[in-house]
């Protein structure tokens, strides 16, 4: 047993951190996130410069990591600097070309951006559901709300099946948006638009690179819950009313603690997941940490707004991004009850 | 014990329904449905419709122009006004400016004002909240210096909802600085036109601008725009504190917001089958409901007691905080209820061509976080509970 | 629109709650609800002498009462009292003997004690479960934890159907048993015990007899949860800690608070369900009270002990038998989640 | 990071394993995972086993005749333990008193009663609380006057847990009454037979007694007894707080509780239905279980830490709190999974000849009420929140 992080990934985790902090304010951030393209392309390439994307994959596939420790601590620092870099699709990519045994290294460098089309509007997150068809190589569907998919230069697209298709995005037809959150998005229209098949038969690969997902999104959360729980203890500590630091009403304390006993518990799961990636308690393990995520995340943003009062819910103050950052991860691969579902089907098998 | 309306109260609540149906714009009210922010534009309109008709200050005593609607009346205007999806009344002149002026006034002033309000050419808004002064409305420091026959008003407001549409102001300044802060208070009125006064633009959470910073920088006001004596203002945001507090519970918001999201739980699939059959989403509506049910009633026994002369006394925080858990909660639900859909950032481009979200949700998400003013505002919740209790053992 | 109480009912509660408070002290209670035969006969005839069953019938068929509301403020009282008196099978088999069209007399004067044996090991509260089998006027079959069984002289009898049968207590091997809140119950074996029919499709009977019991039970949970509260805020005013009375720490008020809003909800749900009970909305409205009253009892009681401390652990101190109470109630007539399954049912009707 | 445990460590844990299967006695575990109370016999019996395998003092340090466990080895133990049913060791003597004696006894102290805890000569219970001082250790009153070579204690202890099986008690008693309250509290040793001294049970809310009230008149203690220096016992009390936290979060008891409500799920029926396959239940089942994998998780991260020397601060208050909660929660389902069958006041009679719950079920209910106590005793969980605050900006 042994908890302690080891020296490369803490090295890593130092960087990422310090580069984010001074190269990523949440000033500009919230400028960026915003705005169309709704990142900042230029922190992009520099964060594949950094390496950032070798972290998510294995030595012996050119990366320099690619366990779950590695992508938990990288999406950590990445949710703890509210970064709406479309990362998240990059792994998802990475996931699924090792599964289908193809060259990772255009994701790799960054070269390629891609960006992986799961949801539709009928189907939400059920795999089982989807509508798009492939027939001669060619798809036609609709696919909504693909993180990163604005801007992306591969997408990488479930039909029904599932199967799993390569697309050039310029071939598709890409309406792209931002998130209420902040962050790239687009709805991809799909018409007798050409295709490579990568995966046939795609459901494990897309399940797989789905709960890769997910850990990403809880670590992305518990680094944002982090971040938004240190803005209020300083709030507290600073702020003053009928005289006194309200972080002196024993009403507001315990609830803080409550926050701080929640967020334990989130980091607590996430390390459980991360160390299961590679296990066939994989799907077990990334629900029971979205689904404790989702909730806490959510119990966060509310009581962070509501003990901070009327500030937090100004554009200007940041806890108001973190906050809605919190929330909507819940609406990504799955949501708290969604999860739960799974793993209430797996309750009889012990 | 009896839980109906009354044979006169349901004629009226008939009167009311068919009333809307013909007037109320249905441009206006699908807006409303949907969430979108009306314009100034659209609320004079609807103001305009409601005065025509005279229910635009029901509960005006008739002296003044309005119908001396009791708290049961203006209830059922109120529900019924949700649940048509009419647009709220902006209740700063017509229910906040308004008892003030009736109570504490000089005739003069009410001759000047009321009529004003009720035809539209005056949108007043509220200078109460203080940047570090949140709740606390006893340590405010904008200064009212008197010069002569003006007040110089020197200081920051804020937190001044739809003041971007308002020409005239009330606002709490201080007039003294020496004894108890509560006993150098003031009540003024300030026109928005006096040089001196910028407003500001504060952007919320979730994007839009509805509240708004004002800034006063040796703004001379007459000082016949003083309501009440001087020094006496607290004693007036008591008044209004305590006053019209029988819809705070905000129970007909609450009902119709649920009518939606139960609608769209029909509409929306999860695994293949309606959401409404999903049974750990099921639980949450059919919790709520019961719980909104729960809250309904005690409104309505909070509004027979008022409407018998009784004193409320822990009904309205009881109802404030219990309403605004049990709004956020159905806002909530509908945010969850569209899964993916719900993450777009809302545009009228983005409803009008990429339709992501079923028609009048796309603003689902939006409403959630906007919504989290809800328990914050007008007392926090936390004030709420202090003030329950120092009841608790009396 | 009329929330107050009629003059007739306001004398009733007057005098049941005098009554109960002056003859039915706790300490009594206590010594008379958990040793055989768990109740004080002497004062169910007293309570029969008030006119208590009166209240629970309707005035042409020999009551005085009858309406939920009448129903409600009964049990509210008994409820306050943590009364252990088997009230609940005597308003039961009213309910059913006037569905069957039977003489009230018997049971409106106490002369007869009626239980209602409805639930089996299996079945739960499940009507549609029922194993008990009629078979030329005998019955065969074991019912569970029968409210009020031991002692009674009449058991109506849910079998197979379901059909509403009348058994002679004596004919049936009945084994009586206290409840862990006190009050008794009774296991009912029935081998080819001689019964009469008194309904023979009685699914409407039997579910319309069980709303009327979970009414009273909320109404009885809502008078126990209100004692209960009243002697956390006497406790939090008295009780001293740290040098000052408990009740001044913020976090301990806060907490108080949300529980009176909470007992203000239970309140009002109650009056709902006690004004549709003869109406349509009857089912959704009886089940919204058990469903919220359930989760609010026991969040009171849980509380109530939390707050008090180590001395709400004690058998001596009374706020321990009501916790008990506020949270068995939940395993009388269908607990929270099974009403709330049943309002699931209901979602799509509107 | 590792999360599983290292070869060495797993070796223990099967040694353990197969200890215990071969060494527990059926009868015993069989009334541990029906949660029925032990008598003393039964209690002295497993000890008397434990002992003989060296195991009784695990973590003591080899020269005490321990085995020098440290926290992973105590964990592991613990685990198995609540696993295969094994009772609870009774802390008094073994895992409070004994690290006491070790760091402030005199070297016949140690002699004296070290060797007598472990061969079951002595049970010790503990005498801290009283009646009005409960998590306020320093508003103690029991007086101990010096009188020669003896103290005379006067006053009255509660909350003494198993002190009815006890022959000795360890007590904090108030030595001086000036200066700050908790400069004048001493640590002493007191024989149960002393004259003066009488014990009486607290029934508790379920209807069981494993609490008792002592009650001291005039008992003559040697001062020989006075464990560390007179006034010194506020020290040693916080010593003992902060010691053995390591088990803080009975992580143990809620995998085993966890487990049982589950067979209990898959045993009963709801609805025609195994009640594990209603997804209400379902749901919470699998809501706690993510619960208590987080926190047996947050658990084994302070014991990691601890092994490493590292100091805990915030942990033992956390897992606390959240340990007594999930437990609680636990505790919960398995009293709804009966629904009906829950009722009965449980007694050996009934579970013998009516068996109404399902075999080892019986008190359910029963156990949800006792364990309402874990989140009261051992400084209660708003104790707990209240230390937490002070660290949270820090």
């Amino acid at each position: 047993m042994d908890f302690s992080i080891s020296d490369d990934r803490r090295m890593l985790t130092d960087t990422l951190r310090r580069y984010l902090f001074e190269q990523y304010p949440v000033d500009h951030r919230t400028r960026v996130a915003y705005a169309a393209p709704f990142h900042d392309p230029a922190q992009w390439a520099a964060l594949a410069g950094l390496g950032l994307f070798h972290a998510l994959a294995p030595e012996d596939r050119g990366g320099i990591g690619g366990t779950g420790f590695d992508v938990a601590v990288v999406f950590e620092e990445l949710g703890r600097a509210l970064c709406p870099e479309p990362v998240l699709g990059q792994l998802m990519a990475i996931r699924l070309t090792l599964a289908a045994g193809g060259d990772l290294e255009p994701l790799l460098t960054g070269e390629t951006r891609a960006a992986v089309a799961l949801d539709e509007a009928e189907a939400g997150w059920d795999l089982d559901a989807l509508t798009t068809r492939a027939a001669d190589g060619r798809l036609t569907g609709r696919k909504t709300v693909v993180y990163g998919g604005a801007g992306a230069d591969r997408l990488l697209v479930a039909a029904a099946g599932p199967g799993l298709w390569d697309v050039a995005a310029g071939d598709a037809e890409v309406a792209g948006y931002g998130m209420i959150d902040g962050g790239p998005a687009a709805e991809v229209f799909l018409d007798a638009t050409p295709a490579s098949c990568l995966i046939p038969e795609a459901r494990a690969a897309l399940e797989e690179a789905r709960d890769w997902a997910a850990l990403a999104l809880s670590a992305e959360a518990l680094g944002a819950m982090e971040a938004a729980f240190a803005m209020l203890t300083d709030y507290l500590a600073t702020r003053k009313q009928f005289g006194q630091p309200i972080g002196t009403f024993q009403a507001l304390q315990h609830r803080a603690v409550d926050l701080a006993i929640e967020i334990e518990q989130a980091r607590s799961i996430v390390i459980l997941a991360a160390s299961a990636m590679d296990t066939p308690e994989r799907a077990k393990r990334v629900s029971q940490a979205k689904h404790l995520v989702g909730r806490i995340a959510r119990q966060v943003a509310e009581e962070v707004i509501q003990m901070h009062g009327g500030i937090a819910m100004t554009w200007e103050y940041p806890v108001s991004h973190y906050a809605k950052r919190l929330v909507m991860i819940d609406h990504q691969m799955g949501d708290s009850d969604w999860h739960l579902e799974r793993l209430m089907g797996m309750l009889e098998a012990g | 014990m009896d839980l109906t309306y009354s044979p006169k109260e349901r004629a009226f609540q008939a009167e009311v329904r068919a009333f809307l149906a013909e007037a109320l714009p249905p441009d206006i009210a699908a807006k409303v449905a949907a969430r979108r922010e009306l314009g100034k534009a659209e609320m004079d309109r609807w103001h305009a419709i409601l005065n025509a008709k005279g229910w635009l200050a029901g509960p005006w005593p008739k002296a003044f122009g309005g119908q001396g609607w009791g708290p049961v009346e203006s209830h059922i205007f109120e529900e019924e006004c949700c649940r048509a999806n009419a647009p709220r009344i902006v209740p700063f002149g017509l229910k906040m400016l308004a008892p003030v002026l009736m109570t504490y006034g000089t005739p003069a002033q009410q001759a000047e004002y009321l009529p004003r309000i009720l035809d539209g050419r005056d949108w007043w808004c509220q200078g109460y909240s203080e940047p570090g002064a949140g709740s606390d409305l006893a340590s405010l420091k904008t200064r009212a210096v008197r010069d002569g026959d003006h007040y110089v008003v020197n200081g920051q407001k804020t937190w001044t909802t739809l003041g971007q549409h308002a020409n005239r102001i009330f606002c709490l300044v201080r007039t003294r600085t020496d004894g108890k802060p509560q006993e150098g208070i003031s009540f003024l009125l300030v026109d928005l036109d006096t040089p001196g006064i910028e407003m500001r633009p504060i952007r919320l959470i979730e994007g839009g601008y509805e509240v708004n910073e004002v800034f006063f920088t040796d703004v001379r006001v007459p000082v016949t725009n003083l309501v009440g004596q001087e020094n006496e203002g607290w004693t007036i945001a008591k008044f209004l504190l305590g006053h019209e507090r029988t819809n705070i519970a905000g129970v007909g918001f609450s009902l119709q917001a649920l009518e939606q999201v139960k609608a769209l739980a029909c509409r929306v699939t999860r695994g293949g089958k309606p959401l409404i059959r999903n049974p750990l989403f099921a639980a949450r509506l059919a919790a709520v409901e019961a719980e909104l049910e729960a809250m309904r009633i005690t409104n309505l026994r909070m509004l027979d007691r008022a409407a018998r002369g009784g004193r409320l006394t822990t009904e309205p925080s009881m109802l404030k905080i219990k309403g605004t858990v049990i709004r956020q909660a159905i806002n909530d639900l509908a945010r969850r209820a569209l899964g993916p859909a719900a993450a777009p950032f809302p545009s009228e481009d983005l409803e009008a061509n990429l339709q992501i979200a079923p028609e009048g949700h796309a603003r689902n998400a939006a409403s959630y976080f906007n919504n989290r003013k809800i328990s914050i505002y007008g007392g926090s919740n936390e004030i709420q509970r202090n003030i329950l209790a120092k009841g608790l053992n009396s």
